[in-house]
């Protein structure tokens, strides 16, 4: 058993931060100031955190110095873009702000826009295209109906323009039971990742705070 | 006019992005990459201005003494503490031994990892109290949870250790996983493609506004 | 800070809270369809790449080698490959702008990866490569090749698949968006989500308790808000209708300026506008878990009859309908949002999937942007049902007429090769 | 094969035996009542099946799936010199399942003299690279900085940023992780763009994250990926694996323990299964149990 020791640098804030993790903690028994002090802890020090990397990654080395050292003086576009969002706490230069966010919602629009065509459209459409019977390789060749089965008749559910009578309600119905199966999968990867994650909060606790094992 | 000039320019900015994908040529991938590069730094400025809202919003709050004051006052003098460490660091702010990394493994990252697991407990309870299988789809939804839970984890693998190959529970969850569940969110991944498709399309087009105006009715 | 079921984005606590001022645009609508066309046939016309053969000088075997311009680039590329003679281990590559003139090295390439792409060349300008080996027997002599000339494509060809697909899908949402204006009658089939939003509401009426209704815990950037907000106008107006209480909380100003907005619509178009109560509308805090907590304490203590959760939702859907299952109310949920789905479906009584959260709100606002959008999807599924069908027979005969001799899938049929993504 | 029967047949009598306890009312009622359980004492139970198997491991095997085996095999595959673009996209919220992988990959990266351009699209992330790089990189292989690997640290932009890589990686990040300019770093003047790349090991907990780097530079920079992600984003991504844009997955914190087994390392993921075993038992017992207490209180008559 050797704990963190408070007198270092070092071990003072593995302390601070088990305190503060079973302030959280506390939560579970019922709201309590703790809590809400380490909420809001944690509110100001993660806003001040962005800020700071925000202006050491991208504002000063991309936009500040270059354009004091003269070169990209193009990007003082954007440097003035970037002010212009801040028109919005002084009365009436509001609508300044509206050019910096021409050209945020204008890119993203783009990028997006072709992003999601290529890659979760053709490309995913591109994949769908399985042959049905394969000589020699009957497993797969069942799979690869199930699978067109199933999105084929998930399709189907997603399909608002006609009513959901004979056999368009049979495919939907089909189609449901294959979206309840992917559901069921993704509570299954749900509750893991979060079990995971308290397994991490108490292998700090027990490790780098109270040293009873090595992880 | 204030509106109609932005609103033109959102709509070439998009224009630009979206055949940037298709035209190679330097007369549209020039401007292309012009707005890749300015808008990182546009976006840095937005997140900034998160910042700033949080000062407005709760300094109001501790100006008028409203609910919770005093937590409004730890949460802006923490803010600034960053920020001023932050700066006063320089440009090696982040290298292990500055006070700032000291801060952010004492609190950003202990705080911000124990809200997340949280949820561990929330989702027992949650299981306990809010699962009901009260149809088909919800038994269909509970017995591919229940595979999936017990083939991910090494008990699952302990139990079926002799069974017949194929039929393993680790094989049964992948076979669910890569298989009908996959089948599924491929349906649901080209109707998202979609939705975003159309969407900003109406952006480029200029006809995604009159909903945004606040106070505008549809 | 914000987490999120499988999206945490960093962008987070009040960050996103920026309005989006940007009006409808009566006048023009660009010709997108007409410009892509225009492009594609530009791309026919353009000249075919100039390939240079090698000519060597000297009697040892010197690499034999060809330059050809990269395609689909933006005419800086230019593609170098040679077959070199047994015992040439590394080629040093130089580039120069006349064949005797000064040649600069680009750089010493192992020999058997047989090419070297030169990604920084002057655009339209000739340029001549001179390759020279090294192998355990010294230099080969050096072979100059060139005149080539980079030149920069108008359309990439390899994404001819891409503006197929998006070309059919934006002419359906135009067409519809135009029809739809004109005032043509869309048919949008009624989602059942709707008449399980509606009993929710009569339930709450019969208890006497109020229905409570989350737009979602987005801003008004992420369309399933608006989609939400849609659905609050007609649950506000059989709401108005049965003289029930509502309760809405909101966590971005925009969206609760909004919400405001269309529960005052639904008292009014519900000819109740004296009952309509301001204060119904709440604006709570854009901090996440803050906001959780407090529609908690709500669900706790007025102790709504019925929940209704439709929006964008991340982590807090579980914490949400677990409280509002413990009061015995009834709840209806709906996201887009795949990864919230699983929690929703086990402990609402109705959820609406995905996409049907758009459908709802077409259906109920029949607003021509709304319907566009859904109908174009729509006419856009049937094309890729149709595809596909098409394909894996297509697959299916092609697999059987040269069946795959190693492992599956490395062989495919011309049909689906053209839609290989580049 | 007997195994598989005998569990099958321990299935069959419980359900036998609830089937006929529960016609019991007074068993029907107590299950019933079972309901209105204070869920504190759920909460409790949490706490105990994941402190438990901490303090007592039992050190139950792992099996590596398909998916992790083709992870593996990806970087496996690499030659010494080459060059690898590691992206690590979260943030401590996910860091009990990512830091491990995060880890393991660098290790695996430095057995095969492989060269590292590590960067962050996720504010949070630097801290977590630099402290993976140096303890593992740097303490345990020797790799110089600047020569063997670089961090280049946190970019705005999300996808903005994966398109500007693609088309220059020095462009983008005009200096590292701290603050010294990228033209002094050796193995900068190597890496051009995404093309001169010949692996991305995207480690990625949502947004900005896998999807976003297939989605924008595998097909159009015909980048190879392999990703490691958080075991909620995990499902999404197995479509991309179907098609070939992702060549390799490692989901959650099971994927992080399957990767340390295959590289014969017992680290933090590793550890950790037992406890996650434990605590998926008891959701699968609260979810039979809670539905019990709802059929006894139906046939009670009870709403």
């Amino acid at each position: 058993m050797h704990p963190a020791n408070p007198l270092t640098f070092e071990g003072l804030g593995v302390w601070i931060a088990s305190l503060l993790t079973l302030f959280i903690f506390s939560f579970l028994y019922k709201d309590n100031p703790f809590y809400k002090l380490a909420e809001h802890l944690f509110v100001g020090i993660s806003a001040g955190y962005y800020v700071m990397q925000e202006w050491w990654a991208v504002i000063y080395p991309q936009c500040v110095k270059p354009v004091a050292h003269g070169e990209h003086l193009l990007m003082i576009i954007p440097g003035v873009l970037g002010l212009f969002l801040f028109s919005r706490f002084i009365p009436k230069a509001g609508w300044l702000s509206r050019w910096s966010l021409a050209i945020i919602i204008g890119a993203y629009a783009g990028i997006k826009t072709t992003g999601f065509a290529q890659g979760d459209l053709v490309a995913q459409f591109q994949a769908s295209i399985l042959p049905l019977y394969v000589p020699g390789h009957l497993g797969a060749s069942i799979n690869n109906v199930l699978f067109l089965a199933g999105l084929l008749s998930t399709l189907v559910f997603f399909f608002f323009s006609t009513e959901h009578k004979g056999a368009i309600k049979g495919t939907a119905q089909l189609g449901v039971w294959f979206l309840m199966v992917s559901f069921g999968a993704a509570y299954g990867f749900t509750v893991m990742a979060r079990v995971s994650l308290l397994i991490g909060r108490f292998q700090y606790l027990l490790d780098p705070w109270l040293g009873v094992t090595r992880f | 006019m204030q509106r109609q000039i932005p609103l033109i320019l959102t709509g070439v900015i998009g224009f630009v992005m979206l055949l940037y994908f298709f035209v190679p040529h330097p007369f549209i991938s020039g401007p292309g990459h012009f707005f890749e590069d300015a808008v990182i730094i546009v976006v840095a400025f937005a997140i900034v201005l998160g910042a700033a809202n949080l000062l407005t919003f709760n300094g109001e709050i501790i100006a008028r003494r409203g609910k919770d004051w005093p937590y409004k006052v730890v949460l802006l003098v923490s803010m600034f503490a960053m920020i001023a460490i932050g700066l006063v660091e320089g440009e090696r702010y982040l290298e292990p031994e500055t006070v700032f990394s000291w801060m952010y493994n004492t609190f950003y990252a202990s705080m911000q990892a124990t809200m997340f697991a949280l949820l561990a407990f929330f989702i027992a309870s949650a299981a306990f109290r809010a699962f009901r299988i009260r149809n088909l789809e919800a038994g269909l939804l509970a017995v591919a949870a229940l595979f999936v839970m017990l083939g991910r984890v090494p008990i699952g693998n302990v139990i079926s250790a002799h069974w017949p190959n194929g039929i393993q529970l680790p094989q049964i969850s992948d076979w669910i996983m890569e298989n009908p569940q996959n089948s599924a969110k491929r349906a649901i991944l080209m109707g998202a493609a979609l939705g975003v498709m159309s969407t900003g399309l109406r952006i480029i087009m200029g006809i995604e506004g009159s909903f945004a105006r606040s106070g505008g009715n549809s | 800070m914000r987490p999120r079921a499988s999206r945490p984005s960093p962008l987070r606590s009040g960050t996103t809270g920026l309005p989006h001022p940007v009006p409808r645009l009566r006048a023009t609508s660009f010709a997108v369809l007409g410009f892509l066309a225009l492009v594609a046939g530009v791309a026919r016309a353009q000249t075919p790449p100039a390939t240079a053969r090698a000519t060597t000088t000297s009697s040892l075997p010197a690499l034999s080698a060809a330059a050809a311009d990269v395609q689909n680039d933006n005419g800086q590329a230019l593609h170098v490959q040679w077959t070199a003679p047994a015992g040439v281990e590394q080629v040093i590559v130089e580039r120069g702008s006349t064949p005797a003139g000064p040649f600069t090295v680009l750089d010493t390439v192992s020999a058997e990866g047989g090419s070297f792409d030169d990604n920084d060349v002057p655009r339209g300008k000739p340029v001549f490569y001179r390759l020279t080996g090294l192998g355990a027997h010294g230099p080969t002599p050096p072979a100059v090749i060139g005149p080539v000339v980079a030149v920069a494509q108008w359309f990439n060809t390899g994404r001819t698949n891409v503006a197929f697909f998006s070309v059919i899908f934006f002419a359906f949402v135009l067409f519809f968006l135009w029809s739809s204006r004109g005032g043509r009658k869309l048919f949008v089939r009624r989602i059942a989500g709707i008449d399980a939003i509606e009993e929710a509401v009569g339930r709450a009426t019969e208890m006497g308790r109020p229905v409570l209704f989350v737009p979602g815990v987005q801003d008004i950037d992420d369309i399933q808000t608006m989609a939400a907000l849609v659905i609050l106008e007609s649950v506000a107006r059989t709401a108005a209708q049965y003289e029930t209480k509502m309760i809405v909380p909101t966590n971005y100003p925009v969206p609760f300026t909004l919400a405001q907005e269309m529960v005052k619509n639904g008292f009014l178009e519900a000819g109740r506008p004296e009952s309509y109560d301001p204060n119904s509308v709440r604006y709570i805090t854009s901090e996440q878990f803050a906001y959780v907590a407090a529609i908690n304490g709500i669900i706790l203590r007025d102790r709504p009859a019925a929940n209704l959760y439709l929006g964008a939702f991340f982590a807090e859907s579980l914490i949400l309908a677990e409280t509002g299952f413990s009061t015995g109310a009834i709840q209806v949920a709906g996201t887009a949002n795949v990864h919230q789905l699983p929690f929703m479906v086990v402990a609402c009584d109705y959820t609406l999937i995905g996409e049907e959260l758009y459908a709802a709100s077409a259906y109920l606002s029949r607003e021509p942007r709304l319907l566009s959008t859904l109908k174009g999807s729509d006419y856009m599924k049937v094309v890729i049902i149709l595809l596909l069908l098409i394909g894996s027979v297509i697959e299916t005969s092609f697999v059987l007429k040269n069946p795959p001799t190693q492992s599956l899938g490395q062989v495919s049929s011309p049909f689906k090769s053209w839609f290989r993504t580049e | 094969m007997t195994s598989l029967l005998v569990f099958l047949a321990i299935l069959a009598a419980v359900a036998l035996v609830v089937a006929f306890l529960i016609r019991i009312p007074s068993v029907a009622t107590t299950l019933a009542r079972m309901r209105r359980l204070d869920r504190r004492w759920i909460f409790l139970a949490v706490w105990v099946l994941v402190m438990v198997p901490l303090l007592f491991p039992l050190k139950l095997p792992v099996a590596p799936t398909a998916r992790a085996m083709q992870y593996y095999e990806q970087i496996d595959r690499l030659k010494a010199g080459d060059i690898v673009l590691l992206s690590a996209d979260f943030d401590p919220a996910a860091g009990p399942e990512l830091v491990p992988m995060l880890k393991t990959s660098i290790m695996q990266l430095c057995r095969k003299k492989v060269r590292i351009v590590g960067d962050c699209l996720w504010p949070g992330g630097p801290p977590l690279l630099e402290q993976a790089f140096s303890e593992v990189a740097r303490d345990t292989f020797h790799y110089r900085y600047g020569e063997d690997y670089v961090n280049l640290g946190f970019k705005e932009g999300r996808e903005a940023v994966m398109l500007a890589m693609g088309n220059s990686i020095p462009g983008t990040f005009p200096s590292d992780f701290r603050g010294t300019p990228v033209s002094k770093l050796p193995l900068m003047g190597k890496v051009t763009n995404l093309r001169s790349v010949k692996l991305l090991v995207n480690v990625s907990a949502g947004y900005p994250g896998t999807k976003e780097w297939v989605q924008q530079t595998q097909s159009r920079f015909n980048l190879k990926i392999i990703s490691g992600c958080t075991a909620v984003s995990a499902p999404e991504y197995y479509a991309y694996l179907q098609s070939g844009q992702l060549l390799g997955l490692l989901g959650g914190m099971a994927g992080a323990a399957e990767y340390e087994k295959m590289a014969g390392v017992t680290g933090a993921a590793t550890k950790g299964m037992d406890a996650q075993s434990s605590v998926h038992l008891l959701v699968m017992l609260c979810i039979l149990l809670g539905n019990l207490a709802h059929w006894a209180a139906r046939r009670l008559g009870e709403r």
